[in-house]
């Protein structure tokens, strides 16, 4: 990329069922956690914040136009506020071109979400085509169950390979104090665990209903740096869509992520990403994702996923540690896991993510993905 | 600006129509799509980035980009979908404009479409745009919305319903003579004002149509668009004005964020004459009474007097205020698409291809903007040369 | 706008798809407002820079991005701003119908300077004068639900 | 204005409540020309047909108006033997009120001969614990058809 930009500023909120507050409280103490770390408010002189990306599906929230009542929460009243309809990943992809595109120098992006209110594979399955796919029924958890027993038979992942990506995210989770789920968990323990839908298990799934919200505040190179002592830049990113219809693609393959990934590879010059990261934060909604997207973003060879989780490299203290914070196997809400990788991700870099820091980590891989059996993949790399 | 001077290099839109059973949505869009890349003279390969968005509550869908993509040929192109209710339209502009500008892409498509026919009727409990858990149990809907307004706008500026009505007959002037828009009606005042009342002085003329229909735009940035057309018309500013409120904090109930977002983008861009230095006007008025009110707000002439340029018989595509000369929201409103339906248009006039509805004369600079819920607005100056 | 109901002739040209999703709102800290209705009282947040109060209540204040923490007390009764009756259906937030209604819609300024509307029990829109003084009939208390429609009606004030 | 005693609102209770809400919405579903003509193929004439694209000679199914990659304008009808074989395979355990049947039932990507890409079904007529990726799969009819797609009550093992 011809500029960079900064990431001045993160925030979380402790991922868990939240009934006791509403989504506006939600937004409001993220969002104010960001600005009081940097001090900034929204102005319209150019001093300030200019302009605000959200991301997440309406339909979570309410029946329509939810988030457009809810900008002035974080003091977009008057301003650029605008709304990403996809994982937390694209609106961090979108704020970032505000800037780059010089129409903005300092965008907070928000996300947040409240699985606690409504039946998510309900909206989920509502994003699938009336005629063919949704009126046979088919969702999310159906789209990935199909994608998972392509993948591992077609590569012959076994079960236990893809039992252990969840210990891992569990274990991991234990060192992450905003983590939703971070009980000890055993290999025997995942596959015991009841079927949800063959061959995905419970355990294997990421747990739901989860109630939380993410923030961070973007900066042009100039700002970032009068802003930050430790600004964490972003030197690529890319989207890239794949077929809706599942019977179009191979599921064994995820094609779009690895466009997307050599895209921003591209940009930032990354040429052996198991090499060159420090630490990954990959949006892994079921346990085969973590394998099959590490494959499209280059981790590994083709098929090659199994191998590369027995093979200890992607544990905490391994090669290239992924999912330091427990991923999305430990309880992040729909729309905001990418978002959260980012955030994790940017923490990594500062040094200052705590008892889940990968040691003097310079250069991070964040995913986000969206649509049935992973359709949109966004890829964002960081440096600090 | 610190990123690239980007200009519109394509622009393609519909037949506007009440139904069509002959396509899905994802067909549709397809259609605009095609019309856009056949005005630009590219292909589907050249496009790198697609941004899409509708109205999602009028969709049946959470997150529709994702069955359209197939069907407009964008498997394997980077880009994500953007709503923000009414004025997502011009929320899906503003991002194409920024990812065009940020020197990420080449040739940035922006997609909106609206296919009300699939949910006329469909709302139930909970409402369109109500989501709140409040603003759902208040009896509101946008013709008490624009009643409400329009009782106001009437009470303090001293315009009687005979001049709403002269804007409605204007507006049909107009849409008679483009060849995209919905609603083409011949209407008289007599006929306005003889209509169906709504809800005091809001008539069914005077309120927005339900449209099946979608848009499309190509955006590029410089060195791409001088290559790609010899036409370009190039983005001067915008600026998104959301005001996340669903009962106004305005103290004037006729009022919107439109002066707000007009009076910061003139500053930016060096406007002080707006009259003058703009020569063609795509305001989303989504009741004609509410032209009005828009056509003070973004400085055509004082506070509560757009009413004597009607009376005065001023207001028309060959005449001093060419104001809407596509017909406006009140002939074709594709909800989510209708403000990328008002950049088309003003881009069109800037280059002068609006056939029948062009304004003569040299249009060097057009406004466009998107409306939204109770006054939100997203704002867009077009230029003939940079 | 009169909604036509027109089913497809043909069911694969087009069918119909009847959704319900539920919502679970959390009201967090719109609760004491919930809590007031059903007690027969409006309540309100207000601003701590311009006592500006709002009706639904609102965390922060919009214009000046401050946390609203106080409550206000709004009285029983306000002063009318704008009254008008739709004349075309629309749906009853209560039941879900849509349905014809016969009272017109009033924009009210309550006692403690919140902004709010409701349905007005006067369907004669001549006798409603902007300025003029509604006061608010509720529902009894064991139907109020802790919604903005426990106030059946706003009536004007006999003087 | 009247005077308003301001009442103190200290006795109104703070705890948090939940609200549950039902919004409700019934959208006309358009399938188009082309759909329609898949639709009503497997409706009239048992019959499935996939579409052929122009440029990349690809043949999909379920059909479309454009090619995904060439975005082609399709209308090459092509009638396959619904005949296919079984790419994967789940089984769904939970239940969920959208779902057309009880659970457990399973869905399945069929390939399908003759064409580029699978179509996605439920599986019927086998053990649920007797699925097999690479079984050959036909669909089976419903008796009365309606012009969906669930007019195919399932495919099963040929």
């Amino acid at each position: 990329m011809a500029r960079r930009v900064g990431i001045v500023a993160v925030a979380q909120t402790k991922f868990e069922e939240k009934p006791g507050l509403h989504i506006g409280e939600l937004l409001y103490q993220t969002s104010r956690d960001v600005m009081k770390q940097t001090g900034l408010e929204f102005k319209d002189d150019g001093t300030g914040i200019d302009s605000t990306v959200a991301s997440g599906y309406d339909l979570m929230s309410g029946p329509g136009g939810a988030y457009m009542f809810l900008g002035y929460v974080v003091g977009a009243w008057q301003r650029e506020d605008e709304r990403v309809i996809e994982d937390g990943s694209m609106a961090v992809y979108y704020g970032a071109a505000q800037i780059l595109a010089g129409h903005a120098d300092v965008v907070l992006v928000v996300g947040y979400s409240k699985e606690t209110q409504i039946n998510k594979n309900l909206i989920e399955c509502l994003s699938l085509d009336q005629v063919y796919q949704r009126r046979i029924g088919l969702d999310f958890v159906s789209a990935a169950a199909l994608q998972a027993m392509r993948y591992s038979t077609k590569n012959g992942i076994t079960p236990e390979q893809l039992a252990k990506v969840v210990v891992k995210a569990r274990k991991n989770a234990k060192n992450n104090p905003y983590a939703y789920c971070c009980d000890t968990i055993t290999v025997k323990d995942v596959l015991k665990s009841t079927m949800l839908c063959d061959p995905i298990r419970v355990q294997e799934a990421k747990p739901t209903p989860v109630d939380g919200a993410c923030a961070l505040i973007l900066a042009s190179e100039e700002k970032a740096k009068k802003l930050t002592k430790k600004p964490v830049w972003i030197t690529g990113m890319s989207s890239c869509y794949d077929h809706h219809e599942l019977g179009y693609r191979d599921l064994a393959n995820c094609d779009s992520l690895v466009t997307a990934a050599s895209k921003s590879y591209k940009m930032a010059g990354i040429t052996k990403p198991l090499k060159e990261f420090d630490v990954a934060e990959i949006s892994e909604h079921y346990s085969y994702q973590e394998l099959l997207w590490s494959e499209g973003l280059g981790l590994c060879g083709k098929g090659e996923g199994g191998k590369l989780i027995d093979s200890g490299k992607t544990e905490m203290g391994g090669e290239l540690p992924v999912n330091p914070s427990g991923g999305v196997l430990s309880g992040i809400p729909h729309c905001l896991a990418g978002m959260h990788s980012v955030v994790e991700c940017a923490l990594q870099l500062r040094g200052e993510a705590g008892d889940r820091q990968v040691k003097g980590a310079k250069k991070a891989l964040a995913h986000g993905v969206d649509g049935p059996a992973g359709q949109l993949h966004c890829v964002i790399t960081l440096e600090n | 600006m610190t990123g690239e001077r980007i200009a519109i290099v394509g622009v393609g839109q519909t037949i506007h129509k009440s139904k069509r059973t002959d396509v899905n949505t994802a067909e549709m869009c397809a259609e605009a799509v095609e019309a856009a890349l056949a005005d630009a003279q590219l292909t589907i390969k050249d496009i790198d980035c697609v941004i899409l968005g509708s109205f999602e509550p009028a969709d049946g869908y959470s997150g529709p980009d994702k069955f359209i993509i197939p069907e407009i040929g964008c498997v394997g192109k980077a880009g994500f979908e953007m709503q923000n209710v009414g004025t997502t339209g011009g929320v899906v502009c503003a991002t194409g404009f920024n990812m065009a500008a940020a020197g990420l892409f080449e040739n940035v498509l922006c997609v909106a479409w609206q296919k009300m026919d699939e949910a006329a009727g469909a709302f139930g409990r909970g409402g369109g745009g109500a989501n709140e858990y409040w603003t759902g149990q208040f009896p509101m809907s946008p013709i008490t919305n624009f009643a409400r307004r329009t009782y106001a706008y009437m009470t303090r500026s001293g315009c009687t319903e005979e001049h709403l009505a002269m804007v409605r007959v204007k507006q049909d002037q107009c849409a008679q003579r483009n060849k995209y828009a919905q609603l083409k009606l011949g209407l008289t005042v007599e006929k306005v004002m003889n209509d169906f009342l709504l809800a005091w002085p809001i008539r069914r003329l005077h309120m927005c149509p339900t449209t099946a229909g979608s848009a499309a735009i190509i955006v590029c940035p410089e060195k791409r668009a001088k290559k790609v057309t010899k036409k370009p018309v190039w983005v001067e500013d915008w600026f998104t004005c959301h005001q996340g409120g669903a009962l106004t904090m305005a103290e004037d109930p006729t009022a919107s964020t439109l002066a707000y977002a007009c009076q910061k983008i003139y500053k930016r861009c060096g406007i002080t004459n707006p009259n003058k230095q703009i020569q063609a006007w795509e305001v989303y008025e989504p009741a004609s009474t509410a032209e009005l009110r828009w056509m003070e707000e973004v400085g055509i002439c004082e506070d509560y007097t757009a009413w004597k340029l009607f009376e005065q018989g001023k207001v028309g595509i060959e005449k001093e205020v060419p104001f809407n000369p596509s017909g406006g929201v009140t002939a074709t409103n594709p909800i989510g698409c209708t403000p990328v339906v008002r950049v088309v248009e003003a881009a069109l006039q800037v280059r002068g291809d609006a056939e029948e509805h062009q304004i003569p004369g040299t249009i060097n600079r057009a406004l466009a903007t998107a409306y939204g819920g109770q006054g939100e607005n997203v704002v867009f100056l077009l230029k003939k040369s940079l | 706008m009169v909604l036509k109901k027109e089913e497809p002739q043909d069911p694969s040209v087009a069918f119909r798809y009847p959704r319900v999703i539920t919502y679970k709102h959390s009201l967090g800290y719109q609760s004491k407002f919930a809590h007031a209705l059903k007690m027969g009282r409006i309540i309100a947040t207000k601003c701590p820079v311009d006592g500006r109060c709002t009706v639904p209540p609102r965390i922060v204040c919009p214009m000046h991005h401050v946390r609203q923490t106080e409550w206000v007390d709004q009285g029983q009764r306000g002063k009318l701003t704008s009254a008008f009756k739709i004349n075309f259906p629309m749906f009853d937030s209560r039941t879900g119908e849509l349905k014809t209604w016969e009272n017109p819609i009033v924009s009210l300024e309550l006692e403690g300077g919140a902004k709010m509307d409701g349905w007005c029990a006067e369907t004669d829109t001549s006798k409603l004068k902007p300025g003029m003084l509604l006061e608010a009939v509720w529902r009894p208390p064991e139907e109020r639900k802790g919604r903005v429609d426990d106030i059946l009606y706003w009536k004007p004030v006999e003087k | 204005m009247t005077h308003h005693d301001k009442k103190s609102v200290a006795d109104i209770p703070e705890e948090p409540i939940v609200v549950e809400v039902q919004a409700y919405s019934n959208f006309l579903v358009t399938i188009g020309n082309t759909g329609n003509k898949f639709l009503t193929e497997i409706r009239d004439n048992k019959a499935l047909m996939g579409i052929k694209c122009p440029s990349c000679k690809k043949i999909y199914i379920p059909p479309r108006t454009h090619c995904p990659t060439c975005f082609a304008r399709m209308s090459e009808w092509v009638k396959l033997s619904g005949k296919g074989t079984l790419e994967t395979f789940a089984v769904v355990r939970y239940q969920e009120p959208y779902m057309p049947k009880e659970a457990p039932y399973a869905y399945g990507v069929i390939k399908l001969d003759g064409a580029d890409t699978g179509i996605v079904h439920m599986i019927g007529g086998v053990d649920l614990n007797k699925i097999k990726v690479g079984m050959k799969m036909e669909p089976v009819f419903k008796e009365h058809r309606e012009g969906s797609i669930l007019d195919i009550e399932y495919f099963k093992p040929a």
